[in-house]
């Protein structure tokens, strides 16, 4: 492998990583702060997708778009934490796996029932359709730029608003006791209702930025909600910083396991990383302490 | 069955003692046969062995799962070794070549058991490095191995890859042909009904007893001088060892087997099989296999969009029915982590 | 009362199949059509259940006078899914043929019933060589083609247009492993690269930096549904489109992805059995109804979901709908003449068809959609390559 | 008196730049109950976890009857004889009263590979069970779900528990902790009951209690002893005054 061919791989790798990050980083942000295992993130991620081609053919703006697209998910998000998962925060983590696969078929069925089966188009603007020269003959798609420049935009803004802020502050305490929380006069349910919709809204982000380069179709997010799960069981769950290492570091494998294994084993290895992993660390890289 | 605990005026807890649901349900199964004759349709019968396949797995899967706390989603992978065990076998006695210096065979008196040994070391292997963990990064590890056992499989392409792989050797138990449907289908009765007592016994028994202590307070069992992990693993790999039994009848009763029946999803179903049935008797997952196994073949008849009702039904369980359908007819207090 | 209720589920499941059975006796004709219409490959599926349906309202659900009645399945893309709804079809439904599979694992799993059963499989999609071959079987027919159809015609075509260094790339499964030996069937030089993905990749980055650094001629892809999506769109978005050309064989990118990958697609080169704007009356006729019917372009594989009803409805209407009579039946299949809206067809002496094969390149049409510009017959009376292996038993 | 059945020298244990346990030294003898009392965070339940095997130290050792047993597991421990009753109770929620000692009795006769055979009718372990549930005075709650039981009679539970594995060396651990006047009076007769028969060490905030069942009495603060001697001795020392009961513990 050439020097320029190892530096690109290497940034498809980051880059992939960068984009599990946006993937799971509402799925480990819910289940550090509420202990809840919502696999239903997938079909958030796949809704936030779908809202995005349709309101891009309605409105003809990227940006419009993507955020009424996140703000309609994040609704949908704050009506399902209320209705459903609200009453599953002190039920096992078995009865939360459960209800949730069940929001998975009914969420599928429910945009299928929408949009048909047939995959839609999900248009680019003009100005990241294509691709620019980064160095030598390296032509690196400007759209992935964005995901890149958007995913650490995202661990920067989580980072900050979970540790330096007054919010964050207040989840951290619901989340450590809710009791006492409350008690400080924290409104807990309210806050929860937030940071599941504010979860919601990063699935929805996660999907549309994915939507842009992948098909978007029905029971799009399946697949991608194991892989989030990986990155959040490696990383520690509920650990930010965890999911975006561990995000990073399963890009960057995956896509070189890809190039240079034999395809039986290319397709294992991040399942091998994971079970590594966690026989040598078993509460992930960075446990977080309840 | 019941799980009896000791009980004041009656410290034998009695063999049939709040086993009846268990008794009619065997009884009613055991009629699939009369009643597929009956309404001349042998399709009944298909429908039904895949019942009471599923069901043992879903009683072994119980085992670790209900008693244990342990939830694995890699019984859909333990399932499809024991299944390969026997379809590879087959296909080398079929072809007439050795698998490297062993020479292959139809014969179900050799295969199953080995199904049954080979299942019982890789949950051996698997289970000493999972049981490292707990809680949900048990559950993601187990998914971990599930994934790998079935990309193994898929990148066998000597027996098929992903297309799977076609029984065409005629499979006998020591000579009795044991394929024919309606002996097949009490074959898989009879071990659906020993595996059952089988767990009912060792659920009782004071290996289980300490298994079903630790599932509700570890940190105690180790203050009390035992050491969980060892109990946790030979579960683990008792509860492997049935599913690759379940495997092996599985494949000789499809004559196919391929990656598709280890796939993550079908882990899920055993899961929600043995959680719907009810986790605190060993019964209960045979009823979770029979409604899921009748609901996934008779929605799709009615609508394409059967995935929406489907999904439905187990939140609806999931949410007002915590005893699972066992709790339906026997009073029942709700297992789970505290 | 609580017995009676665990004894209501079991009989609730008895009695849906109780009544589902009803009497097989001279009643209608009837065809088991399972596909996959659930998950994220339902997308084809639906396109052969609505193009099937099409042929049989040209028809009036009726042949030789004799009632058509179709019970429709859905396999999930499980191989052991389909297993069952296959057994339910032969035995509860009682049907005298099946159809509709469209993935290998599915059929290969789900064939053997049927045929033990004495019921014939005419496949309208999948067509993996063990059947095509050494285990062809008089009740079995392929309408749309033998796996390896898809890509020889290709092949051929790159091999005069004097294309000699070939990047190959497939997912990780046995018809990506027989698109590849059909494409070098007839290509002849061996392929510059065969690289195989796994199963559902979601990101191609790193196999297209690799064909970048190897520069190729040309890259040649099979990637069927989601994975085609995924790929196309970012192979386009990386600039290669203009730098290297891209080629696939039939049944990557067509109706059933083009919407989704839109303008991305256009320009690429695409083998196919099949085109919309192929000049017959029979396709005419098809499209325009489709469209009517539908509000879209039908897909290949809808085309080969068509044929294949028309080809059952034109053998049974030759025996006037005597369908019980089970030789006479294969007979009538085995010449059955009916106008293909592909264009050339007849079976072959392993009941597989022998057709022509065509290039078509991604265009937009005056209504601004993306279609499959038809450029051309690259092979005339393709037949697959299995026919010498099959001992076929002769007609009675 | 003379030999000590449990010593601790000089136990070191940190967490993360905290120090809960501070170069401490104490001893149990035979037949003797000492109590360790001190105010909220002086490390007293951190000492009872290190003692069990819960917590491994980070300096320092552990003598049971003269062997060093600092780096054992918890689980040997407990076979060695020591038994610990859990602050916070710590019970098995759905097995019957009964079931929880039995298993106690099962853990400490440790023949648990045994498969078959009903757990539930074998006299080897009921027997000694009722008898550990006598001596706490629950045995006619022995067919109740432990997690229907109230909370006084949830801490004679434990304690019965402890009892079943025939220990030498009682670590409680708030035996008294949330109970009621009357309760704690109960369960204050019931220690000193035990008394006569076991070694203990004593972790309780309910002064009377401790003042009336302590042959010594050590005074914990921010992870060391400042006193240790006969309650006469405790009551009178002002630097305990100063330190603890000045507080009004």
């Amino acid at each position: 492998m050439s020097a320029s061919l190892f530096i690109e791989q290497m940034l498809n790798g980051i880059q992939f990583g960068v984009m599990l990050f946006l993937i799971s980083a509402g799925l480990t942000l819910v289940f550090g702060i509420m202990n809840l295992i919502n696999l239903a993130h997938g079909a958030l991620f796949m809704l936030g997708a779908f809202l995005a081609t349709a309101f891009i053919k309605w409105t003809n703006n990227y940006l419009l778009a993507a955020v009424l697209a996140m703000v309609i998910t994040a609704f949908v998000g704050y009506v399902l934490e209320l209705l459903v998962l609200r009453r599953f925060y002190s039920r096992s983590h078995l009865d939360q796996v459960l209800v949730t696969f069940g929001l998975i078929l009914v969420f599928n069925d429910i945009v299928r029932l929408i949009w048909g089966v047939v995959p839609v188009q999900f248009r680019l603007p003009q100005a990241f359709a294509g691709s620019i020269n980064l160095f030598g003959d390296v032509q690196y798609p400007t759209f992935r730029l964005l995901i890149l420049a958007v995913g650490l935009l995202v661990a920067l803004g989580l980072y900050y608003v979970v540790v330096h802020t007054r919010i964050g502050m207040w989840i951290r305490a619901g989340a450590s006791n809710r009791p006492m929380a409350s008690a400080l006069g924290v409104d807990v349910g309210l806050i929860f209702s937030l940071v599941f919709a504010a979860g919601a809204a990063l699935a929805g982000l996660a999907g549309l930025m994915t939507g842009s380069i992948s098909s978007v179709q029905v029971g799009m997010g399946d697949p991608v909600l194991i892989l989030a799960l990986v990155v959040t069981v490696i990383g520690g769950i509920g650990s930010i910083r965890g999911a975006f290492v561990a995000a990073l570091m399963i890009g960057i494998v995956d896509t070189f396991g890809r190039v240079l294994l034999p395809p039986a084993l290319g397709s294992m290895v991040i399942f091998m990383l994971m079970a590594v992993i966690l026989a040598w660390r078993p509460k992930g890289l960075f446990p977080v302490h309840a | 069955m019941p799980e009896t605990q000791p009980n004041a005026g009656n410290a034998t807890g009695t063999l049939l003692r709040g086993a009846w649901p268990a008794i009619v349900c065997i009884a009613l199964l055991a009629l699939v046969p009369t009643l597929s004759a009956m309404f001349d349709n042998p399709f009944l019968i298909r429908l039904f062995t895949r019942v009471l396949i599923f069901a043992i797995v879903a009683v072994a899967l119980n085992f670790v799962l209900g008693f244990g706390g342990l939830v694995s989603m890699m019984h859909a992978g333990l399932f499809g070794v024991g299944a390969y065990v026997v379809a590879i076998l087959a296909v080398h006695d079929f072809d007439g070549a050795p698998l490297w210096i062993f020479p292959g065979t139809s014969n179900l008196a050799i295969t199953i058991p080995l199904a049954i040994v080979v299942t019982a070391l890789v949950a051996l292997l698997s289970g000493a490095v999972s049981l490292r963990t707990s809680g949900a990064y048990f559950i993601m590890i187990t998914l971990a191995f599930n994934q790998m056992l079935y990309y193994f499989f898929v990148a066998l392409q000597k027996y098929g890859g992903e297309d799977g792989q076609q029984i065409l050797a005629s499979l006998s138990f020591a000579g009795f042909d044991i394929t024919k449907r309606v002996t097949f289908y009490y074959v898989s009765l009879a071990v659906l009904v020993a595996v059952m007592l089988l767990f009912w016994r060792l659920v009782n028994s004071r290996f289980g007893i300490i298994l079903r202590a630790t599932a509700q307070n570890e940190r105690r069992v180790v203050a009390l001088g035992v050491s969980p992990l060892r109990y946790k693993l030979a579960a683990f790999v008792i509860s492997g060892a049935i599913t690759g039994l379940a495997g092996g009848l599985w494949a000789a009763g499809q004559q196919f087997v391929s990656p598709a029946d280890l796939s993550w999803i079908r882990a899920a179903d055993f899961v929600v099989m043995a959680v719907l049935g009810g986790m605190t008797r060993v019964w209960g997952a045979v009823l979770g296999a029979v409604v899921i196994v009748l609901l996934e073949a008779l929605l799709p008849n009615y609508t394409q969009y059967w995935q929406m009702p489907f999904g439905l039904i187990v939140i609806l369980i999931v949410v007002y029915l915590q005893g699972g359908l066992a709790g339906l007819f026997v009073r029942d207090r709700p297992t789970g982590a505290h | 009362m609580k017995s009676k209720s665990s004894a209501a589920i079991l009989a609730a499941g008895v009695a849906v199949f109780a009544i589902a059975t009803a009497s097989a006796q001279q009643g209608p004709i009837k065809i088991g059509h399972m596909t996959t219409t659930s998950g994220p490959q339902a997308v084809i599926g639906i396109d052969m259940v609505d193009a099937f349906k099409l042929a049989l309202k040209h028809s009036g659900d009726t042949v030789a006078g004799r009632k058509v009645e179709v019970i429709w399945g859905d396999d999930q893309a499980k191989p052991d899914v389909g297993r069952q709804v296959a057994d339910k079809m032969l035995e509860s439904d009682r049907v005298h043929m099946m159809t509709g599979i469209i993935f290998s694992n599915v059929l290969l799993a789900s064939v053997k019933p049927v045929l033990d059963a004495g019921a014939f499989y005419i496949s309208s999609n999948a067509g993996p060589s063990q059947l095509a071959g050494r285990q062809c079987h008089p009740n079995f027919f392929g309408v749309a083609f033998q796996n390896d159809n898809n890509f020889e015609g290709l092949g051929q075509h790159m091999r005069e247009k004097g294309f000699k260094k070939v990047y190959f790339l497939a997912p990780n499964y046995p018809a990506g492993k027989d698109m590849a030996s059909g494409y070098k069937r007839y290509y002849k030089d061996g392929l510059a690269a065969e690289v195989y993905t796994s199963f559902g990749q979601l990101d191609y980055s790193a196999e297209i930096a690799q064909v970048r650094a190897a520069k190729p001629d040309a890259v040649v892809i099979f990637y069927p549904g989601g994975m085609g999506i995924n790929f196309v769109k970012q192979y386009a978005q990386a600039g290669m489109m203009s730098q290297i050309p891209l080629f696939t064989g039939a049944g990557t990118v067509d109706q059933t992805t083009l919407p989704a990958i839109g303008d991305a697609a256009i320009g690429m080169y695409t083998g196919a059995l099949w085109s919309e704007f192929l000049d017959n009356a029979a396709n005419k006729r098809f499209v325009e109804d489709f469209e009517k019917e539908y509000k879209r372009i039908p897909s290949g594989f809808a085309s080969a979901s068509y044929d294949t009803a028309r080809a059952i409805l034109a053998a049974l209407n030759s025996i006037g709908g005597k369908v019980e009579d089970k030789d006479a039946f294969r007979k009538a299949m085995a010449n059955v003449k009916f106008e293909a809206v592909r264009g050339n067809f007849k079976f072959n002496k392993n009941q597989f068809p022998i057709q022509d094969y065509y290039l078509v390149q991604i265009e937009k049409d005056a209504k601004g959609r993306t279609v499959a510009g038809f450029r051309g017959t690259i092979m005339k009376d393709l037949a697959d390559a299995y026919g010498s292996d099959c001992k076929m038993p002769p007609l009675k | 008196m003379a030999t000590p059945i449990l010593e601790i020298k000089a136990l070191q244990k940190r967490f993360a730049g905290l120090v809960a346990t501070n170069d401490l030294s104490l001893d149990v003898m035979a037949g003797e109950t000492h109590a360790v009392i001190g105010p909220n965070g002086a490390g007293k339940t951190t000492l009872i976890a290190q003692l069990q095997g819960e917590l491994s130290p980070d300096g320092g050792a552990i003598f049971f009857n003269g062997k060093n047993i600092t780096r054992e597991p918890a689980h040997r421990r407990a076979h060695l004889g020591i038994a610990r009753s859990f602050q916070i109770t710590s019970i098995f929620p759905q097995f019957t009263v009964l079931a929880n000692v039995a298993l106690a009795v099962q853990a400490q006769q440790g023949h648990s590979f045994r498969f078959f055979g009903s757990a539930w009718d074998d006299s080897e372990l009921l027997g000694p069970a009722r008898e550990a549930m006598d001596q706490i005075g629950i045995a006619h709650r022995a067919d109740i779900y432990a997690e229907d039981l109230s909370h006084g009679e949830r801490r004679q539970l434990e304690l019965a528990m402890a009892l079943a594995m025939k220990p030498q060396l009682l670590l409680l651990d708030e035996p008294m902790a949330g109970m009621g006047r009357q309760e704690g009076q109960r369960m204050t007769q019931v220690l000193a009951n035990l008394k006569k028969h076991y070694a203990i060490l004593l972790v309780e905030h309910d002064m009377d209690a401790v003042f009336a069942l302590a042959d010594r009495i050590s005074v914990l603060v921010a992870g060391r002893t400042i006193a240790t001697g006969s309650p006469e001795e405790i009551r009178n020392d002002p630097a305990v005054k100063a330190a603890y009961l000045g507080h009004g513990g």
